[in-house]
């Protein structure tokens, strides 16, 4: 990151949240502040024009802020996000899911040329695909083809293994797994109001912590947002047992490129999931 | 994993009530005969079928899922079975990524007047599923009986 | 704790003899909540039943497993058993023990240990079911007749004279459609205005009947028994109560227009009666050539001449909303667009190739040339006629795949008819096959031969203009040369397709086309006349090609299946439909875009989020429409959506219980 | 710009002298540049493709490999109608067949990625900026002549390769012959087949296509007849003696290339462009039509 762009976008955003705090158009901006470590950043809620001054913009910034949103469904008004990239299509998934209302969010355009995050290896959208204001100019985006070979890398040479390595692994990480449901409060296509883990649905999903219990949890949670999913990576950043989530839900992903023609989530706001349709010329392997 | 000596594949298959279980009754009417270890649940459209049923069904103990409807085309809710086709597509490719043998999760249309091909899909299943051996994948009973410490 | 009754059935030695009934009993009676596992020789019989019914009374049982054949064959006497219990008939589980078991297995021990853990299921789903009762929904008795053609004025008819309140809407000025254009109707070659122009007459005489001509359906929603159709009537600038049809206003117009009715031959004004025989009997003006009304000139002199002041140069459309119990489509079709397609036939630019249809009005006495047949390029008696059968049909390449039926019969019908007008005239024939599959056709066809028809099998390759010669070259595969005929004028009976802006009612009313935009039945053979969507119905060639007998045939259908909707006051709906749990739905409508029958809807209700009162969207299935086939269920992450009969507790208790 | 790369073919040498000359008289008057193919080679004609569809495919394919190698970015233009369907075969082989592709490729020892558009003269005499230009250039008017334009088979078909608008009533050159005045005739035999080689092997059957052509064309009012090809100009043109006597016709109808038309109306001499050429005389109709521009008929 070339510093004095980045440091000039920094005050820039100040200054325009300052000056949406003073007019009013926001009743509070969500962005990222500082933290006791310098190399962290966490969620700030400025509320106050002089509170403008705590929003940072640094390689730190890389909480995913659209879910927050959900909180305040109904605000008396509009709701200020930073929006990054990914934060953009996070929007478009809650908007999509009818979970929130376009008109009560005012975003933040921030153009990121990546953050220390590893899913920013191969991001495909760096400037946010849906924005109200742009703050500084947009950066340049990745190639076609790095961000297309850089997407599914990791599936492909994971389903190299054999059968069997792939249940030892799966089953492994599914040990680990401490069910603390991190990966879906954080995840924007999980906006269900009550999840299926929580209710008391006896032959549905066990509360025990076994292995059986957390693989069916896993799973079920892919698919759940498999067709959803906008590869944002915070699933697997917060995980505090480290599963590598994306590998699995980034499956579900591959295939429905492979089989129904390309398809990026949060993109374009109106684009249907696959499962809510259906196409007549679909591949038929079950005659 | 000592394969008990009498183990017999435990196979349940949701049918479609309209063509797959039709096909089934005719199959019975016609003394067509076919292994006893398919259990059949009946739903009343393939698309009843929730991808997560598969899931519990290994959980609980069955060596095999199949999933039976209607050709696309026929379905008697019209559009039904093509939500199905997707769905499953979806779900045997998440199945065998996670390690379950191809085999042991099928899907397929078999409508209310093929009964031969019913039973020849039975039978094929069942020796397929038998030749497989116990499924360990995904069971709770692999827990309850000691889990980590056996292995 | 459930009492659950379990019988086993020996369906007299079907079931017995390949599986130990009293073992199965004997073992399920086990299961807790089992007070009662008895087997019995044949349970759906009459003293089968009984038993049943005392031991619900002696043991005070709530839910009953049978054990017997396929629960398709008796469920529903099973459950008209328990409608004389204090059982709610829904309360029971069919096991099949009969054709998936004991019919299909070889090895006694084994299909008597399939037959345990199949009752097992069922025991663990019964132990789940609850009461369901089915609901009923008000029935308008009020229907709804789109398309003015023969099939529609035949359904009005008949749901009229049963008493029925039958609105007819038309897009034309009058009704009649494409029959009243015909001359003669075969194969008894009465004339076709003579018997389809009383029935016209009774439409806007029968009481029950409201005609509504130049209207279109704007918008549908709702259900069986409750349609809710917008129709717009279009603006006819003149007042129909008043006008009494003297026809002196069509005298004075000063514009003339090509005649759509009389198929682009003779001219009409731009105030004009659709045909003589219309009905209503009144004129409507048509605006876009109206110098009036397109603003081409002052003129209004209609408006002058007419003696009871009934034009109304300021006449908007205008929107009625009526509520219907069901609705019959008769969109009827038209004569594809051959122009389009075969340029080897000049593709109209020569005057004197016509359609079926335009022969049709000129050989009709109240055709532009009062039944002479004039060809249209200099008014002469053509004595040469070529027919040209199957343009656009049977034809993949260029045309329409399939047959269109009635063809091959009006063909035979106007060579007849021109050898009876024109005197020392030819007709020749270019045909495929000939297919005369009705009552009388066969004989039809062979007295067009006798009086002179010449049939020519193969098709006609190209026609071009020579002198005032028409050239048809084609080929006659039964002594397999080249043939040349010199006509003066050919007819060419083009493929049937679907009436323009069918696709528009379609999607209005939410039913389905096939490929050929032809309207969808329910089911080709079984229920031909019903389409997917329960109340709405079809008649005549909305669903395919077809001739007269068979669409008023299908037209009279449409009308019974209609009064059988209106026989009852209420209708009753399978009460094993989904059911939406409120509290746990989040109004994200993934349910919504995989029902078939668009049977879900989002509905506002009140909510609270903290202290505040809100408004939130959840998911609400509509009764009349839900068929309960669970395509939703399956869509819904949460499970707020469930099938009543087949909820997912009751599926996973079956897998439970079968891996126990 | 008027720039094509040009594959003349072997008839412009020979059968189809005339057309040659009208050609190049016509491109000089209107600035039409063509870049003829170096090396270029026979494009198979009727022979290559009954013996190995590969052997039919590469020979054109080489051609158009030639032009595409000079990467002027120029369409091909191709005056006659056979050589013209046969590279319009091989242009879409390889955009539409990546396994023939390779294989031609391999062939011709050449790449060849099918950029560039392949063209009959009368794509491009009947562009917009064409037809202005030899609108400007006319000095003399045919007013009065009627003609049938006759465009022959493979100018329109097969419609998947040519991709012409109409196979049945192709306009055309009836737009492009109407700029010098004469009136193009509605007739009905525009694109039916002339029997090509079929005169040379069996003339007395093949006789009669040509007869129904003549005879519909004059049935129609035209004193002549319009041709886009050497071969069926060759068939009309050389035979129409022979019919007459054999089969006891009075045909009168001269057969023109319609570049021959263009260079009259642009003031071309009778020696220049050949009109002495013709097997049928075609001199005395011309000159009785052809009039200074502003002379009264």
């Amino acid at each position: 990151m070339n510093d004095t762009l980045e440091i000039k976008r920094e005050a820039q955003l100040r200054e325009t949240a300052r000056r949406l705090l003073e007019d009013g158009t926001v009743g509070y901006i969500i962005g990222w502040g500082t933290t006791r470590f310098e190399d962290k950043t966490a969620p700030l809620f400025a509320a106050k024009p002089e509170e403008a001054d705590r929003l940072v913009w640094n390689e730190y910034c890389i909480n995913s802020l659209a879910k927050y949103s959900l909180d305040d469904k109904y605000p008396e008004k509009k709701i200020g996000i930073c929006v990054r990239g990914c934060d953009s299509r996070a929007v478009n998934r809650l908007v999509n899911d009818k979970q929130i209302e376009r008109e009560n969010l005012f975003l933040i355009g921030m153009p990121c040329s990546g953050k220390e995050n590893s899913v920013c290896e191969g991001c495909s959208h760096k400037n946010p695909v849906v924005y109200d204001i742009l703050i500084g100019e947009p950066v340049e985006e990745n190639t076609e083809e790095k961000a297309s070979a850089e997407r599914f890398r990791e599936i492909e040479e994971f389903e190299k293994m054999s059968p069997d390595e792939r249940y030892e692994f799966w089953a492994k990480q599914y040990d680990k797994c401490i069910r603390c449901y991190a990966c879906r409060n954080i995840c924007p296509a999980c906006s269900c109001k009550e999840c299926y883990a929580d209710q008391y649905m006896v032959g549905w999903q066990g509360k025990q912590n076994n292995r059986a219990e957390s693989q069916v949890y896993g799973l079920t949670r892919a698919y759940h947002v498999g067709d959803r999913c906008i590869e944002c990576g915070e699933c697997e950043r917060v995980c505090p047992m480290g599963l590598p989530i994306m590998r699995q839900t980034k499956k579900m992903l591959k295939d429905i490129n492979d089989l129904f023609g390309n398809y990026e989530c949060g993109v374009e706001s109106e684009r249907a999931p696959v499962l809510g349709e259906y196409d007549l010329t679909d591949r038929d392997e079950f005659m | 994993m000592s394969v008990e000596k009498n183990w017999e594949p435990k196979i349940i298959a949701f049918t479609c009530n309209w063509c797959t279980y039709t096909g089934a009754d005719l199959a019975g009417l016609n003394r067509m005969k076919y292994p006893e270890n398919v259990h059949l649940v009946r739903v009343p459209c393939s698309s009843r079928v929730n991808p997560q049923f598969i899931l519990r069904a290994f959980q609980k103990g069955c060596d095999g899922v199949m999933v039976c409807g209607c050709h696309p085309g026929d379905c008697h809710y019209a559009t039904g079975n093509y939500f199905t086709r997707r769905r499953f597509m979806l779900m045997k490719r998440l199945l065998e990524y996670n390690g379950i043998d191809p085999q042991r999760f099928q899907a397929r249309w078999i409508s209310g007047s093929e009964a031969a091909k019913f039973r020849d899909t039975m039978t094929q299943v069942t020796a397929q599923i038998r030749e497989l051996g116990p499924n360990s994948k995904f069971q709770e009973k692999w827990y309850q009986e000691g889990g980590p410490e056996n292995e | 704790m459930s009492r659950t009754g379990v019988i086993i059935c020996h369906c007299g030695t079907n079931i017995a003899s390949m599986v130990d009934v009293e073992k199965v009993a004997e073992e399920i009676g086990k299961i807790p909540g089992v007070v009662y596992s008895v087997t019995n020789k044949y349970t759906c019989s009459e003293p089968g039943q009984q038993m049943i019914k005392d031991a619900i009374e002696e043991h005070s049982l709530d839910r009953i497993v049978i054990g017997a054949c396929t629960p398709r064959m008796h469920e529903t006497t099973f459950r008209k058993m328990l409608k004389g219990t204090k059982i709610n008939p829904y309360m029971l589980e069919i096991a099949n023990l009969r054709e998936q078991c004991a019919w299909v297995h070889t090895d006694k021990e084994k299909a008597t240990e399939k037959a345990i853990s199949l009752v097992r299921m069922s025991v663990a789903k019964v132990g789940s079911n609850k009461p369901l009762f089915t609901s009923f929904i008000p029935i308008h008795k009020k229907a709804l007749v789109i398309g003015g053609g023969i099939a529609g004025i035949q359904a009005a008819l008949d749901i009229a004279d049963a008493g029925h309140e039958v609105t007819l809407v038309e897009r034309e000025p009058s009704i009649g459609g494409k029959m009243v254009m015909l001359d003669k109707t075969f194969p008894t070659l009465d004339c076709s205005a003579c018997i389809s122009t009383p029935k016209m007459v009774d439409v806007s005489a029968h009481p029950n009947i409201t005609l509504k001509t130049s209207c279109e359906v704007e918008a549908v929603t709702g259900y069986v028994g409750n349609f809710e159709v917008t129709i717009r009537q279009k603006a006819r600038y003149v007042n129909h109560d008043i006008c009494t049809g003297c026809g002196l206003c069509e005298t004075k117009c000063p514009s003339k227009i090509s005649d759509e009715f009389n198929q682009g031959i003779g001219e009409r004004k731009a105030i004009y009666k659709l045909f003589p025989q219309a009905v209503p009997a009144k004129p409507v003006i048509d605006a876009q050539n109206c110098r009036k009304l397109n603003g081409s000139a002052k003129c209004g002199v209609c408006q002058i001449v007419c003696p009871l002041q009934c034009i109304d140069f300021e006449d908007k459309d205008q929107l009625i909303t009526e509520t219907y119990g069901a609705i019959v489509v008769a969109t009827g079709y038209e004569l594809i667009d051959w122009t389009k397609l075969y340029g080897e036939y000049g593709s109209g630019r020569y005057a004197d190739v016509i359609s079926g249809l335009q022969f049709e009005r000129l050989v009709n006495a109240s055709g532009p040339t009062e039944g002479h047949i004039l060809r249209p390029s200099d008014q002469k008696e053509p004595k040469d006629v070529v027919i040209v059968k199957c343009v656009g049909s049977r034809d993949e390449k260029k045309g329409k795949s399939y047959c269109s039926r009635a063809c091959c019969m009006y063909g035979a019908k106007h060579a007849h008819q021109i050898l009876e007008k024109i005197p020392g005239s030819n007709v020749y024939i270019f045909y495929m096959d000939v297919r005369t599959p009705g009552k009388g056709y066969e004989e039809f066809y062979n007295r067009t031969r006798e009086d002179g028809a010449t049939y020519i099998r193969g098709r006609v390759a190209k026609i071009y203009k020579e002198g005032d010669k028409l050239i048809c070259t084609g080929e006659d595969t039964l002594i397999g040369k080249p043939v040349t005929v010199k006509a003066d004028m050919v007819i060419l009976e083009t493929a049937m397709v679907p009436a323009r802006g069918v696709e528009e009612i379609v999607s209005k009313l939410g039913i389905s086309m096939d490929g050929d935009h032809w309207v969808q039945e329910a089911h080709p053979k079984l229920r031909p006349v019903e389409t997917q969507t329960a109340g709405i119905f079809l008649a005549g060639t909305c669903q395919g090609p077809k001739d007269i007998p068979d669409t008023v045939a299908q037209a009279s259908a449409a009308a019974v299946k209609v009064c059988g909707v209106f026989s009852k006051e209420q209708m009753e709906t399978s009460p094993m439909i989904s059911r939406v749990n409120e509290e746990k739905c989040c109004g994200c409508e993934f349910c919504v875009k995989c029902c078939p029958y668009s049977a879900i809807a989002m509905k506002e209700i009140d909510g609270r989020e903290g202290n505040r009162k809100i408004k939130r969207m959840v998911a609400t299935v509509n009764s009349g429409l839900c068929q309960g086939c669970g395509a939703c269920t399956a869509a819904c992450r949460t499970g707020a959506i469930d099938l009543l009969g087949y909820t997912n507790d009751q599926i996973l208790k079956e897998v439970d219980a079968l891996c126990l | 710009m008027l720039r094509y790369a040009y594959y003349p073919g072997c008839s412009m040498d020979s059968t189809g002298a005339t057309y040659k000359k009208s050609i190049e008289f016509v491109a000089e008057k209107i600035g039409l540049d063509l870049r003829e193919i170096k090396d270029w080679n026979c494009c198979g004609a009727t022979a290559a493709h009954t013996k190995d569809e590969m052997m039919a495919l590469a020979l054109p394919a080489r051609n158009l490999a030639l032009a595409e190698s000079e990467d002027l970015g120029l369409d091909i233009a191709i005056p006659c109608a056979a050589c013209y369907s046969r590279m319009k075969y091989s242009l879409h082989a390889v955009r539409t067949d990546e396994e023939k592709k390779e294989q031609i490729q391999e062939i011709i020892e050449m790449p060849y990625e099918g950029k560039n558009d392949v063209l009959s003269f009368l794509d491009i005499f009947s562009t917009e900026e064409a037809m202005e230009a030899c609108r400007s250039k006319m000095v003399r008017t045919l007013s009065g002549l009627k003609v049938a334009c006759y465009y022959g088979c493979l100018l329109s078909r097969p419609h998947e390769v040519t991709g012409g608008e109409d196979t049945e009533n192709p306009m055309d050159m009836d737009r492009i012959v109407a700029l010098t005045g004469a009136e193009p005739v509605d007739w009905s035999f525009k694109t039916e087949c002339c029997g090509a080689s079929h005169q040379v092997d069996v003339p007395k059957e093949a006789r009669p296509l040509l007869d129904r052509i003549l005879r519909n064309a004059q049935a129609n009012g035209a004193q002549a007849i319009v041709t886009a090809c050497p071969l069926c100009n060759m068939n009309l043109d050389m035979r129409q003696a022979e019919i007459n006597e054999k089969m006891e016709k009075k045909y009168n109808l001269p057969v023109y290339q319609f570049t021959e038309l263009l260079a009259v109306a642009m003031g071309a001499g009778a020696k220049e462009i050949g009109l002495h050429k013709h097997f049928f005389p075609a001199f005395e109709l011309m000159k009785k039509y052809a009039k200074r521009a502003g002379e009264n008929g």
